[in-house]
C-alpha cells in the first residue's frame, strides 16, 4: 500500500526495459484484462453491445491515430477516410467469399497503400497545411465511395456483412465479436506499447521532435514519416474491417465522414497526445459523455420536474463535446493521461509527497 | 455547349465566389496577425445570423438596425474568444490550435440552435426575388447584392491593411516580438482582429442566411472559405479576391459540365481538389509569400 | 486541488452510473408496451424532429389519457442520437434490453444500419418517409414496416398527376429532377426513368451536392432545360434554397413539386406569398381540421400537457407524427385483441401491426391497410398546393404507377435476399 | 598535412537570395585530427558544416568524406558513411529520456521495423539489449549516470550539450563534427567537454572538425584550424600562427566586441 516503489531494483537490462517495471502496475494490467475477459459473463449485455464494444473497437483506431499524431508528430484530419477505405474494402472481399483474417488484412493493406498517398503530401508540407490536405483527402475520399455505386453498394448505399468467423468461431450473438474485436485491440495496444521501447518508435519521435537532427543521426525522414503513415492507416484500415465486421454487421458510407475523423482526434487529444493509455481515456470519454448526459438531465428531469426545452436539452451533448475539446487544450493540454499519472504519482510515493520519483 | 448557360453560370460563379471570399477574408485576417488558421470561421457566421434573427425576430428590432447591432456584438465575441481562448494557446503545436478551433465549432454549433431552436429560421434582407432578365441573359438580385456588398468588404480589408492600424496589424504578422519591442499591444491588434474577422463573418452569415434560412448549415460554408484561402494564399487579402473568383468560377463550372459527365454533385469535392494541387504544387498559393513551414 | 479534481470525477461517474437504474424499474409494472423514439434533433433531420416527436408524443398521451389501448399503456421512450450510428445502436441495444417492441428511428442512415439486428431481434422498426424503400416487401423484411407511401410511390403520384393535369399524356413532356447527391436523393431515379420510357416524357436529373446551400449554378440549367414539370427533392436547408432558387429563375411556382419534405416552415423561409402554388405530396391530411387534431387540443394541449409549443399543432410535420403515432396505436390496438394477455413481444406487435386494415385514424390519413406481404400501407397519398396560407388538397387520396413500385420494390428486396446488400 | 584525408571540401560555393554565404572555400581533414574551424559571426562557418552533412547542397565545389563523393547526399545517407554531429542550438528529442536519446544514436547500427515492434520478444527484444550495452558504455565514458532515466528537457544546459556529444559518440562515428560545443558553458564545464573530446580521439580513434569561438580552447586542443570570414578562408594552419595572422586579427578587429572577445581569449 505505501511507498509502491520501494524494494524494487533491476539488476537485468531486460527488467528495466519491461512494459511495466513496477508490479502494482502489472497487477492492474492483469485485473483489467481479467475484467475484460470476464464481462460477458458478469454484465448485461447492453454494456458489452452498446458500451464496452466500441469502447474497444474505438480505441484501437484512435490508437492508430495516435501512433501518427503523438507518435511521429503528423496531424491527420482524414483518419476517418481511411478506416472507411479498410472497411469498404474488407467487405467487398468477405462478400467475395474471402475469409474475414484475410480479408481484415486486405482492408489494412488497402487504407495502407492510399494512406501512403495522404502521407506523400506530408513530405513536402507540414502543420496547418497538412491538416488542410488531409481534410481535403477526407472529402475526396467521400466523394469517390459515394459515387461509385459498384463501392458503396448500389442505390441503397448499404453494404450487408457476410456471415464470417475469426479462426473458426463465428462471429455473430453478442459474445464472440466482443472476444474478436479484444483480441485485435490487445495486440494492437501491445505493438503501440512496444513501438516506444524499440528503435522504430525512437525514429519516429526524432522525426517528430526535430527532423534535421533526426536525419544527421541517420534517421530518414521521408522514410519514417511513410512508415508512419503506413502503419497508422493499416491499423486504421484493419479497425475499419473490424468495426464493420463486429460492430456495425452493414456498412454505408456516412459512418466514415470528417465526423468520425474529427472524433478521433478529439479522443486522442483528450486523452493525451502520444499516451496508449490515455487514448482508453480519451476514447471513453468522448463516447460516453454525451449518452451519460443525456440520461443524466432524463433523470434529473423525472425526479424533480425540471425540464429544458427540448431543442436545448437536445443540444447540450453537442455543446459538451466542444467544451470538452476546448477545456481540455486550455486547462489540460498533456489530456486525462496527464492527470492520471498526477494522480498515480501522488499515491506512488504517499504518504511521502515530497519524494522523487 | 449553350453559351448563354456558360454566361450564366459564370456571372454566378464568380458573385458566389466573391460571397465565399468574404469568410475566406476572415480567415486570412486572423491568419495574417496571428498565424492561426480558424476552423471556427463557418460557425461564426452561424452565430452572427443567429444574432441577426434574434435581434430582429425575438426583439422586433428592423433588419438594418438589426445587423449593424449584430455586427458590433460579433465584433465583441470574436475578440472575447481571442481573449479567453486563443491568447492561451501561444507556443503550443498547431495541431492544438486547429483543434481549438474545431472544438469551437462544434460549441457554437450545439450552443446557438440550442439556445434559439435548430428549424430553419427566416432571415429576409427585403432583396427581391423576382428574376433580372438581361436580354436572355438572368441575373440573380441576391447575388448581385451579396457579391457586391462582398467585394467591397474585402477591398475595404485590403485598405485597412493600408491604414494605420492595419501597418501595426502587418508589423504584428511580420514578428511578434519585434512588434512588442517597439510598442505595438500586439494582443490587442490580435484581439481586433479576431472582432474584425467575426464581423466580417457575421456578414457572410447574413448574405447567406437570406439566401438558405438561418440554422447550423452556415458553418459548412468553412470548406469553401478555406479551399480560397489557400489558393490565395493564407496572408494575402489580394489573393482572397482573386482566389475566391477562381474557386466560385471552378465550381460553377464543375456543376454545369462535370456533373452531367459524373452523375453527382461535383461541386464541394471541386474545393477539396483545388485544396490538394495548390499544397502540393504551391504550398503557399498563389500570392501568399512563401514563408510556409517545409520539410 | 488533484484530490478536489478526483473527487469530481469520481462524483460524476457515480452520478452517471446512477441514471442506469430507473428506467428499468419503470419496467416492473406489468401492463404497458415500450416504444424506443432516438431520433436525429441535433443534425441532419432536425427540420422534422422536433415536430414529428411532439405529434407523436401528443398522441400517445391522448391514447394513454383515455386509458390506454384495452388496458394496456403505451410508454415512449425519446432520445436524441444526432444521426450517429453509434449513439443510434446504443439507444437500440438499450431498448432491446429494456424490453422495446418497437423502435422509430426517423432516420435513412440509422434504419439502414439497424436493418440486420431488428431482422435478428424481432423488434419492429418503423421506417416512415425513410430507410430503405423496398422495405415495404414484408417477406424479406418481416420487421421492417415504412407504413407510408415509401419515395418510390411519391414518385409515381406525381408522374401520375402531372398526366392528369396534361390531358392524360406525358408524351414530348420535360420532367426536371433536382435531387440532393445522397442515396436518399437518388432513390426515385428508376422510377422516373422507367416511368419516362413508359409515358414518354424526357427525364433530367441535377444532382447538387448535400446540404445544398448553395445551388445557383443548378438552376439556371433546369431553366434552360424548359421544363414542363420540377420535381425538387432533398431536405432541410437544400429545400428551402431549391426552391428559393426556383423563385429566383422565375419558374412557374404551379408547375413545381416536391415530396413530403415541404412544410410551412420551409415557406416561412422563402416567403410565403411568393411560393403560391407549389405542389407536395400528402400522406396525411395537415392543419388542424381532422378530428384527431382538435381531440389532442382539446385533450392534451389544453390541458397543458402537449409536448411542445402549441402552434405547431397541426403542421405537416406534426400531423406526421401524429399519423405515424396512430398507425403503431392501432397495431397495439389489433395486437390486443389477437392476443389479449401477450406477452408483449416483437413478434406479437408485429402480428398487430401487419393487421391493420383500412384504418383512417379518423379520417387524418388515406385507408391504409399493412399485410405481411406489404409493409408499405398501400401507397395512397394526395396532392396538395400551396395557397400562401397552408396546403391545400387538390386531389382526393389516390394511388399510381404501383406496378412500376412493386416492380423495383421486389427487385431490391431480391437482391437484399440473394447478396445481403 | 597526414595522409588519409578524412574530409576534403574544395571551392565550395553557396548563396541564399542574393547573400554568398560561401564564396569557394577549401577544407580539408586528415586521420586522427582535430581541426578547427574558427571565424567571427555569420563567417559560413556553419553553412560550411551544413553543406558537408548534406543539409543544404552547395551551388558549386565537391565535398569528398572517406574519399568518396557526398555532394548531394542526403544528411541521413552522410550519416551512415560514419559521420555524426552536434548542433550549435541544441538539437535534442524533448519528450524522451537521456537514455532514449543517446539510444536514439545507435540508429545506423540496428534494423528498425515496424513488424519487429509487434513481436518485440521474438525479434527486437536480443537486439535492443545488445545496443543497451553500447549505451551504457557512452554513458559511463560521458558521466551521464544521474540523470540517466531523466526526460531530457529537465536537465542543466550543460548536461544536455554533454548528452548531445553522447549521441553522436555512440553511433561510432569516424568523423564527429561538433558545431560549439562549449557554447554558453562556465570553465569548469569547458574543461570537462575538452577532455572528453581529447578522450574521445585517444580511446576511439575519431577524427573531429571542431566550430569553436573560445580561442583558447581552439589553441589547446586543436591539431590545425582554418579561419572564414565572410564565406572566404583567410587563414589556414598551426592554431597559434594562423590565429596571429595579420588578416583575421582584422576580420576580428572589425567589430569592438570581437575584440574584447579576442583580447580576452589571447
Amino acid at each position: 500500500m505505501f511507498f509502491r516503489r520501494a524494494g524494487i531494483s533491476h539488476t537485468r537490462y531486460q527488467q528495466e526495459r519491461q512494459l511495466w517495471p513496477l508490479p502494482i502496475d502489472r497487477l492492474t494490467v492483469l485485473a483489467v484484462l481479467a475484467f475484460l475477459i470476464a464481462a460477458p459473463f458478469i454484465l448485461d449485455r447492453l454494456y458489452i453491445v452498446s458500451y464496452l464494444l466500441p469502447l474497444i473497437i474505438w480505441s484501437s483506431a484512435a490508437l492508430g491515430l495516435n501512433l501518427l499524431m503523438g507518435g511521429a508528430g503528423q496531424i491527420h484530419l482524414g483518419y476517418g477516410a481511411v478506416i472507411g477505405i479498410g472497411a469498404y474494402t474488407a467487405v467487398h472481399m468477405m462478400r467475395a467469399g474471402i475469409p474475414f483474417e484475410l480479408a481484415m488484412i486486405g482492408g489494412g493493406l488497402a487504407a495502407g497503400a492510399i494512406g501512403i498517398v495522404f502521407g506523400a503530401s506530408a513530405l513536402r508540407i507540414k502543420g496547418l497545411y497538412l491538416a488542410m490536405a488531409t481534410l481535403a483527402m477526407q472529402y475526396i475520399v467521400d466523394f469517390v465511395i459515394v459515387q461509385f455505386p459498384a463501392i458503396s453498394g448500389g442505390s441503397q448505399a448499404s453494404l450487408q456483412v457476410p456471415p464470417v468467423s475469426f479462426l473458426g468461431f463465428p462471429i455473430q450473438g453478442d459474445r464472440t465479436p466482443y472476444y474478436v474485436a479484444l483480441f485485435i485491440c490487445a495486440m494492437i495496444t501491445l505493438f503501440m506499447l512496444n513501438v516506444r521501447r524499440t528503435s522504430f518508435g525512437r525514429a519516429l519521435v526524432a522525426i517528430r521532435e526535430k527532423d534535421y537532427a533526426a536525419s544527421i543521426i541517420g534517421v530518414d525522414p521521408f522514410r519514417y514519416k511513410l512508415l508512419a503513415f503506413w502503419v497508422s492507416s493499416f491499423v486504421g484500415g484493419l479497425m475499419g474491417a473490424v468495426l464493420a465486421t463486429c460492430y456495425y454487421r452493414a456498412i454505408s458510407p456516412d459512418q466514415f465522414h470528417l465526423d468520425l475523423s474529427i472524433q478521433l482526434v478529439a479522443m486522442v487529444i483528450v486523452g493525451g497526445l502520444g499516451s496508449v493509455l490515455g487514448v482508453f481515456f480519451g476514447v471513453s470519454l468522448i463516447l460516453f459523455a454525451p449518452i451519460l448526459l443525456n440520461q443524466t438531465i432524463a433523470l434529473v428531469a423525472d425526479t424533480t420536474g425540471l425540464t429544458l426545452p427540448m431543442d436545448l436539452r437536445a443540444h447540450l451533448p453537442l455543446m459538451l463535446y466542444g467544451g470538452l475539446i476546448m477545456g481540455f487544450l486550455l486547462l489540460e493540454p498533456l489530456g486525462l493521461a496527464k492527470i492520471y499519472s498526477n494522480i498515480r504519482n501522488y499515491f506512488l510515493v504517499w504518504p511521502f509527497r515530497h519524494s522523487r520519483q | 455547349m449553350d453559351v448563354i448557360l456558360l454566361a450564366e453560370l459564370a456571372i454566378n460563379g464568380v458573385f458566389v465566389g466573391l460571397m465565399y471570399a468574404l469568410l475566406a477574408a476572415g480567415i486570412v485576417l486572423i491568419y495574417k496577425t496571428s498565424g492561426i488558421a480558424n476552423l471556427a470561421q463557418g460557425a461564426l457566421a452561424m452565430t452572427g445570423a443567429y444574432v441577426v434573427v434574434m435581434l430582429a425576430g425575438g426583439l422586433g428590432l428592423s433588419m438594418w438596425l438589426a445587423i449593424p447591432l449584430a455586427m458590433a456584438v460579433m465584433f465583441l465575441v470574436g475578440a472575447l474568444i481571442e481573449r479567453v481562448a486563443l491568447r492561451r494557446m501561444i507556443g503550443q503545436p498547431v495541431i492544438m490550435v486547429i483543434m481549438l478551433t474545431i472544438g469551437l465549432e462544434i460549441f457554437l454549433r450545439g450552443l446557438l440552435p440550442g439556445l434559439f431552436g435548430a428549424s430553419v429560421k427566416r432571415l429576409d434582407l427585403g432583396i427581391p426575388n423576382a428574376p433580372l432578365f438581361l436580354g436572355d441573359l438572368l441575373l440573380s438580385r441576391a447575388l448581385l447584392i451579396g457579391g457586391g456588398v462582398s467585394l467591397a468588404l474585402i477591398v475595404l480589408a485590403i485598405l485597412f491593411f493600408n491604414s494605420r492600424l492595419g501597418v501595426i496589424m502587418r508589423a504584428v504578422s511580420d514578428n511578434q516580438t519585434a512588434s512588442w519591442s517597439v510598442g505595438i499591444r500586439v494582443e490587442r491588434a490580435i484581439a481586433i482582429a479576431w472582432g474584425l474577422s467575426a464581423t466580417m463573418a457575421t456578414t457572410s452569415g447574413v448574405l447567406w442566411g437570406a439566401t438558405q434560412g438561418v440554422d447550423w448549415s452556415l458553418s459548412l460554408l468553412l470548406i469553401k472559405a478555406l479551399a480560397i484561402a489557400i489558393l490565395g494564399g493564407l496572408d494575402s487579402m489580394v489573393g482572397v479576391l482573386i482566389a475566391g473568383v477562381l474557386v466560385g468560377l471552378a465550381e460553377s463550372m464543375a456543376t454545369g459540365i462535370l456533373d452531367p459527365i459524373v452523375g453527382g454533385g461535383t461541386r464541394d469535392v471541386v474545393a477539396s481538389v483545388i485544396i490538394v494541387l495548390t499544397l502540393l504544387l504551391r504550398p503557399h498559393g498563389l500570392f501568399g509569400r512563401e514563408h510556409i513551414e517545409r520539410v | 486541488m488533484k484530490l478536489t479534481r478526483r473527487k469530481l470525477v469520481a462524483g460524476t461517474a457515480l452520478a452517471a452510473l446512477a441514471t442506469q437504474f430507473p428506467v428499468r424499474m419503470a419496467l416492473a409494472q406489468d401492463k404497458q408496451v415500450l416504444f424506443s423514439f432516438p431520433q436525429d434533433f441535433t443534425k441532419i433531420y432536425t427540420f422534422v424532429t422536433s415536430e414529428y416527436s411532439q405529434g407523436q408524443r401528443d398522441y400517445i398521451s391522448l391514447v394513454n389519457g383515455r386509458g390506454g389501448i384495452n388496458g394496456y399503456k403505451i410508454v415512449a421512450e425519446v432520445s436524441d442520437h444526432a444521426n450517429d450510428q453509434p449513439r443510434a445502436i446504443e439507444a437500440y441495444e438499450r431498448a432491446k434490453s429494456q424490453g422495446a417492441v418497437l423502435i422509430d428511428p426517423l432516420s435513412t442512415p440509422v434504419a439502414r444500419a439497424l436493418v440486420p439486428r431488428v431482422l435478428e431481434d424481432k423488434i419492429n422498426m418503423i421506417t416512415a418517409f425513410s430507410g430503405r424503400s423496398d422495405a415495404a416487401d414484408g417477406t424479406v423484411f418481416p420487421y421492417v414496416l415504412p407504413m407510408s407511401p415509401n419515395y418510390w410511390t411519391q414518385a409515381g403520384l406525381l408522374v401520375d398527376y402531372f398526366k392528369q393535369q396534361d390531358g392524360g399524356s406525358l408524351q414530348g413532356k420535360t420532367i426536371c429532377f433536382v435531387h440532393i447527391d445522397t442515396p436518399f436523393g437518388k432513390e426515385p431515379l428508376p422510377i422516373f426513368e422507367n416511368l419516362a420510357a413508359r409515358e414518354g416524357f424526357t427525364f433530367k436529373a441535377f444532382p447538387y451536392t448535400p446540404p445544398g446551400n448553395d445551388q445557383s449554378a443548378i438552376w439556371p440549367q433546369v431553366r434552360r432545360a424548359r421544363p414542363d414539370w420540377t420535381v425538387f427533392w432533398g431536405a432541410a436547408v437544400g429545400q428551402t434554397v431549391a426552391l428559393t432558387e426556383a423563385v429566383r429563375n422565375g419558374l412557374d411556382m404551379s408547375r413545381v413539386s416536391s415530396s413530403v419534405w415541404l412544410s410551412e416552415s420551409d415557406m416561412d423561409v422563402v416567403g410565403r406569398d411568393q411560393t403560391v402554388g407549389v405542389m407536395k405530396v400528402e400522406p396525411c391530411a395537415s392543419g388542424r381540421d381532422p378530428k384527431v387534431i382538435q381531440d389532442i387540443l382539446a385533450e392534451v394541449v389544453g390541458k397543458g400537457q402537449g409536448a411542445g409549443p402549441e402552434d405547431k399543432v397541426g403542421t405537416s410535420y406534426y400531423n406526421y407524427g401524429v399519423m405515424m403515432a396512430a398507425l403503431m396505436l392501432e397495431g397495439v390496438r389489433r395486437a390486443t385483441e389477437i392476443a389479449p394477455d401477450g406477452p408483449v413481444t416483437g413478434d406479437w406487435l408485429n402480428a398487430g401491426l401487419t393487421s391493420i386494415t383500412d384504418f383512417t385514424a379518423e379520417g387524418l390519413i388515406p385507408p391504409t391497410t399493412v399485410t405481411p406481404e406489404d409493409h408499405q400501407g398501400g401507397g395512397m397519398g394526395r396532392i396538395a398546393r400551396w395557397n400562401g396560407e397552408k396546403f391545400e388538397p387538390a386531389t382526393d387520396w389516390y394511388q399510381a404507377n404501383q406496378d412500376v413500385v412493386w416492380e423495383q420494390i421486389h427487385k431490391y428486396s431480391a437482391e437484399f435476399k440473394a447478396t445481403g446488400k | 598535412m597526414p595522409e588519409g584525408r578524412i574530409l576534403n571540401c574544395t571551392a565550395i560555393e553557396r548563396s541564399f537570395g542574393g547573400l554568398k554565404a560561401l564564396k569557394g572555400v577549401d577544407l580539408s581533414v586528415g586521420q586522427g585530427e582535430i581541426v578547427g574551424l574558427v571565424g567571427p559571426n555569420g563567417s559560413g562557418k556553419t553553412t560550411l558544416v551544413n553543406v558537408m552533412t548534406g543539409f543544404y547542397p552547395p551551388d558549386a565545389g565537391q565535398v569528398e568524406i572517406f574519399g568518396r563523393r557526398v555532394t548531394r547526399l542526403a544528411p541521413h545517407r552522410v550519416a551512415k558513411m560514419g559521420v555524426a554531429r552536434t548542433f550549435q542550438n541544441l538539437a535534442l528529442f524533448r519528450g524522451m529520456s537521456v537514455l532514449d536519446n543517446i539510444l536514439v544514436g545507435r540508429h545506423t547500427h540496428m534494423r528498425p521495423s515496424a513488424l519487429a515492434t509487434l513481436f518485440y520478444w521474438v525479434w527486437a527484444q536480443r537486439e535492443e539489449l545488445a545496443h543497451r550495452r553500447a549505451v551504457e558504455e557512452i554513458i559511463d565514458f560521458m558521466q551521464l549516470q544521474d540523470i540517466r532515466d531523466e526526460p531530457v528537457d529537465v536537465i542543466p544546459m550543460g548536461m544536455q550539450k554533454r548528452v548531445e556529444l553522447a549521441r553522436a559518440l555512440v553511433a561510432e562515428p569516424r568523423l564527429l563534427i561538433l558545431d560549439e560545443p562549449m557554447a554558453g558553458m562556465n570553465q569548469e564545464e569547458k574543461e570537462y567537454i575538452a577532455r572528453f573530446i581529447l578522450d574521445a580521439r585517444e580511446e576511439r580513434g575519431i577524427t573531429i572538425l571542431l566550430i569553436e569561438h573560445h580561442m583558447d580552447v581552439v589553441t589547446a586542443l586543436c591539431d590545425r584550424v582554418t579561419v572564414l570570414s565572410y564565406g572566404e578562408v583567410i587563414a589556414e594552419g598551426e592554431p597559434n600562427a594562423a590565429i596571429s595572422d595579420p588578416a583575421v586579427v582584422k576580420a576580428y578587429l572589425g567589430e569592438r566586441a570581437a575584440r574584447r572577445r579576442t583580447g580576452s581569449a589571447a
